[in-house]
């Protein structure tokens, strides 16, 4: 056991697959010698070969559908997308081809392949390096999309997306890369994928979310504990497909819902979540379902980043604002 | 004193055996010095020729969906199939029927594709071949994808992609053949130039002299070949592959051919072209061209052409028959095959969409 | 005044600005002698000429940046996409420029472009020839999508779309484009932006929709009307920004809502329209809110084509069941 | 017989004025006849460099954000800064900083983008020049569409685009070296090949032997430079524009160069190169060479260079604390550029953002 951080979980997770499977190749820009911009991959060339830990030429769109080529052959290919700002030229080929592969030959081609890609705000990065634009991603039909909120989630999840038989993107919340650390066994357990995974158990409200917010999420909990206010936490993890059982669940047992995520409002995936609690879950809430989210703004530059993200304050009042509807 | 120097140069190069008139314009390569080895050539160029027309007739009578028409390319088809080994993989486009006949995809699979079904993707017989691609260009990078497994898995194998004049514009293209220098991968790259992109005359879709020289941007090899003449499609393809599958990298093959038909059974091609150029263009058809030069050569005759021709069509007709008797997929197959386990969260979907197949079936 | 079908109500849009305003070019593949694969722009090039209607070698992603770079200098491109289906190598030069470049100069650079694409599915056409994703689009901040519904909505909001000083995606329902026609005056008036049209009134449930679904929503609407049922129906008309006033008013007068879409559930922009209800809505709702939607798979080949459209059986159904609802 | 012909060859040049050792290798070009007229080319990257260093600085005392050094570029920067005419219209990636000094875009601009702020983007005397384009290569259709509008309208004007090595990888850069061919467009797309990509060494992004022979796949012409000569930049460039402008349609020009620090604030490149390898092209820097050839043509003396050295340190200075004097804007300005007018839809969640902002200033 020793205390690792999100990016040290993805690293060990990499090595790990890496070693067990020799079907498993990593691809992307400066993941081979460099270990990657933030050193996700730190180290696994020089221990698996360049052969497997393949630095490509500069285009995205490439690495996408060399993937699907080499998974299409059997291999696991993981692809690393520098930032998700520039994952739009993938998803030609995630939507048009990974996602669409195995329908489309009815079964007789796969693509196990895994998209990862870390995203999110709040490192004072240049412009387009703090996307989270999930939600366009979790509309397409036949993909998986996994948002770990911890170094063990990273690691148990990353694990699962490798070893998932479809393609996976796997959004890491490059804010919390480094933030926290967590005692975390090296032993390939992987944690399912497709469910949510609760947080912290609570009777008064179900506050959901996923990736980095859930660190504001968590504070705003324990800071409404204080208050008198019971929160329910839930970490969605796969936010495509959606357990919503999970989340239905508990908001029955509280009747009142907070959504936390950093990406725009407008069709950001809260609003599914929303949406799906005002279609079956409407008779249980004693309250607006609310949303804290980022502004349907553009990403502004850092020196404002602050007041675009939402704060464990902004929660707060969003939770003190419904608990006090009635 | 100079201002500058030379720091590299390229040239492209155009093989051609039999011209248009069938005339042998080169020495032919050793496959094809007895003619009579042609003729299987010769009758899956027909093959293909009379599945395209059954397949038009099908679409314009309500029995197939929209069509796209491989007319006037056989040669192309046919030579670069046949020149592939069963364990290469290929990466095709919407139009190459004849390539897939080559390698033993059967007709009733490419109707029932046609017809709207996706089962007929579902190859019996070449387990690895990419299905139909429909976003141009997109099929490149997942052939440099396939050959980079080749090449870490060590074995003989090369992955073809065939592309059209018009998609050599799209950055796939180029992103493709980019990384298959890198990484000296086994790759060929047929771009299949029929002169059109549905309007789009290849004046306009590129100023390059060739398109074969597009391979000069990525560092590989490039050249260009009569398309309507299998001897040379057949033989710069056998070239390209061996060399791909003995380390020696990719190659870009131009072949140079003509649509004659409408870009699909959607279009119409008198919008935008002349009926002169498409006469014209009659005259180098692959077909005549090589049945003339297998007459003259005494190794086929009219009467063997007519049993041919009558084999071939029963061959046709019994596919488009086993077509038309396949009943469509109960509805909620449509889930079936979206992941390998259908997650949770869809099984209310899809009961329900069953539910709904059964009401409508009723 | 005459009758014209959705396409020729667009033919008559580009030809009206066209002619009003030599700033406005039109780019896109076969648009020009061939008149765009749906004949959207027959003619055109024969009376403007070829450098204001012009066919561009085959490179979505290098129409759309093109079209950006001619928007900066003032020029008005209307920019096609064959079907929305090739519309993905657009989405990053769209999501990292188009909508960007304002905001990114502070106003020094602006992108009045429009991008047309006809999308949705139900003509039997060859894969990736029916898709439905605009809420893809409409996360985008910074962007308009604008979805007519009608000729008549098409030639009033496809000019506004032209003259509008920002990017519009203007998404044509192609299932549509002949279907109906419609007494339409050439009269270069435009309709409204970013408001909803409210297209029947009603007051026992609100069914909201856009593009070609109108019409099997107005058919149900129509059919429930004889068992009883009093609908309003809204068309959505432009999906961002989303004009939430008029169906938030509308649904507190009904306190029943059922939204109708094509496209996949999941992430779908039926769910921001009901997550703004499970907001804002809540305390009117007698009923959960319903999405009537395509299915959460790939659009299957024309054969099951029909089975994963809604139809006005579905749409009705959905609608009895809200209306039972207590 | 023989069985193929050439139907089309190629060649790359490579020009070069003043070499390594700042002696002239080729005869030179009458702007650059008097050596007194470099001077201000030579001011310019100095000044260039000097704000390359301030810059480094700011972001490691945690005053500005992530940057990227120009630093061994300038004489690309500058060549081709100073060859365009003010009407042009320029296209940058992240690093080309020198060629926005030279249009007249001012440092204090440059700071305050790279201090997290758009307004820096806002460039009071370059109207119609794009802003720092992150996303690799996307930048290139923009000058495409802009040459279009230049072309369309009768405009003299000539659109540059400037991206790297890495960049050429992309199809956004194929793509819009085609569009350029087929409506040949006045533009010049300059490839600052600086040999890394981050930490991927030119070899590894192309096996092709000259950046400039990507040209050859669109049909246009390519050629190829020393980058650290500023006389061959300017050279290049001016016959490029000057080509461009009168309709003889778009150039492709690869400056060779070198990227001397990591690739930004936030890289080490230590990790991926030799120190040897940067020590040797320390040797290459084009400042020094150019000094070196004014110096030995008695254009230049030291004193003139610690007296420009401080001139233009005072200027950077200045700058400097205009750029730190700045306010950061109020936090609701992030809606005010989002559309001309801010639809009634997100009135709401402005004035939210306006009380928050207020909120967290007190
Ligand atoms: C990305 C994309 N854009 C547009 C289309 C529509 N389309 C289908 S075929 C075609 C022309 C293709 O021309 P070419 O590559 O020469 O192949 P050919 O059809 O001539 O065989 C176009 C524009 C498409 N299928 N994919
Ligand atoms: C589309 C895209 N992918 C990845 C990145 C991250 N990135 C920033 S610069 C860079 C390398 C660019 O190399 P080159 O084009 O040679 O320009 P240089 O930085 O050397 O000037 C990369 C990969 C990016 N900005 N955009
Ligand atoms: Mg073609
Ligand atoms: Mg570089």
């Amino acid at each position: 056991m020793s205390e690792l951080t999100l990016l040290e979980a993805v690293n060990r997770a990499l090595a790990f697959e890496l070693d067990k499977d020799e079907n498993v190749i990593l691809i992307g820009e400066d993941i081979g010698v460099n270990g990657g911009v933030f050193r996700a991959t730190d180290g696994l060339q020089k221990r698996f070969g360049a052969a497997r830990v393949v630095d490509t030429p500069l285009a995205e769109s490439l690495i996408a559908g060399m993937s699907i080529g080499m998974a299409a052959q059997g291999l696991k290919p993981v692809a690393e997308i520098q930032f998700m700002g520039f994952i739009y030229p993938t998803i030609d080929q995630m939507l048009s081809h990974a996602s669409r592969l195995r329908n489309r030959t009815r079964g007789r081609l796969s693509c196990p392949m895994v998209l990862r890609a870390p995203f999110g705000g709040g490192i004072h990065a240049p412009e387009h390096h703090s996307e989270s634009t999930e939600s366009m991603l979790a509309h397409i039909p036949g993909l998986r999309v996994v948002i770990p909120s911890s170094p063990a989630r990273a690691y148990g999840l990353l694990l699962a997306a490798i070893r998932d038989p479809d393609p996976v993107v796997f959004l890491e919340p490059k804010r919390i890369y480094r933030m926290l650390k967590q005692e975390l066994e090296d032993n390939g357990e992987a944690l399912p994928l497709d469910v949510c995974f609760t947080v912290r158990q609570g009777s008064d409200i179900t506050l959901v979310t996923w990736g980095a917010m859930m660190h504001e999420t968590l504070e705003a909990a324990n800071k409404l504990e204080a208050e008198g206010i019971d929160c329910e936490v839930i970490d969605v993890a796969t936010i495509k497909p959606l357990d919503m059982e999970t989340i239905l669940e508990s908001v029955q047992r509280t009747g009142r819902c907070v959504i936390v995520h950093e990406a725009a409002r407008t069709a950001g995936f809260g609003a599914e979540i929303a949406a799906n609690l005002a279609e079956h879950g409407l008779m249980h809430l004693f309250a607006p379902v609310v949303r804290v989210t980022g502004y349907d703004t553009v990403m502004p530059l850092h020196q404002l980043e602050k007041y675009y993200l939402p704060s464990t304050e902004s929660i707060c009042s969003a939770v003190r604002k419904t608990m006090a509807f009635a | 004193m100079l201002t500058m120097k030379k720091v590299a140069s390229f040239e492209v190069e155009y093989f051609q055996y039999l011209n248009a008139d069938s005339q042998v314009v080169a020495e032919l390569p050793s496959f094809a010095q007895n003619a009579a080895d042609l003729i299987p050539f010769y009758r899956e160029m027909v093959l293909t020729r009379l599945f395209d027309q059954k397949a038009v007739v099908l679409q314009r009578t309500g029995r197939m969906g929209t069509y796209a028409s491989s007319e006037g390319q056989e040669a192309s088809m046919i030579g670069l199939g046949r020149a592939m080994r069963r364990e290469d993989v290929l990466f095709p486009t919407y139009r190459e029927h004849g390539v897939y006949f080559a390698r033993g995809v059967s007709m009733t699979e490419i109707f029932t594709y046609w017809g709207g079904n996706e089962s007929g993707m579902n190859f019996s017989r070449v387990p690895d071949d990419f299905p139909v691609c429909i976003p141009i260009a997109t099929q490149i990078p997942h052939a440099a994808g396939a050959a980079y497994a080749f090449k870490y898995r060590k074995q003989a194998r090369v992955a073809v992609a065939v592309c059209g004049d018009g998609a050599t514009s799209k950055g796939d293209f180029y992103e493709g053949l980019n990384a298959a220098g890198v990484w000296n991968l086994p790759c060929v790259f047929v771009v299949v130039n029929n002169q059109w992109a549905i309007s789009l005359p290849r004046s306009k879709q590129s100023v390059c002299q060739t398109m074969a020289q597009k391979a000069i941007a990525a560092g590989i090899p490039g050249e260009q070949c009569d398309g309507n003449d299998v001897i040379a499609v057949y033989d710069r393809m056998d070239q390209a592959l061996r060399k791909a599958r003995s380390g020696g990298g990719p190659t870009v093959l131009e072949a140079v051919t003509y649509r004659m038909r409408d870009h699909t059974t959607a279009d119409d091609a008198s919008r935008y072209r002349q009926q002169e150029e498409v006469d014209q263009q009659r005259k180098r058809d692959p077909i005549m061209r090589l049945k003339k030069y297998l007459v003259e050569q005494h190794a086929w005759s009219e009467e063997q052409d007519e049993q041919l021709l009558s084999e071939v069509g029963a061959d046709v007709e019994a596919a488009t028959k086993e077509y038309l008797d396949t009943p469509p997929r109960p509805p909620h197959t449509i889930f079936d095959c979206l992941y390998e386990t259908l997650p949770k969260a869809y099984l209310e979907q899809m009961s329900q969409l069953s539910k709904q197949g059964e009401a409508s079936h009723e």
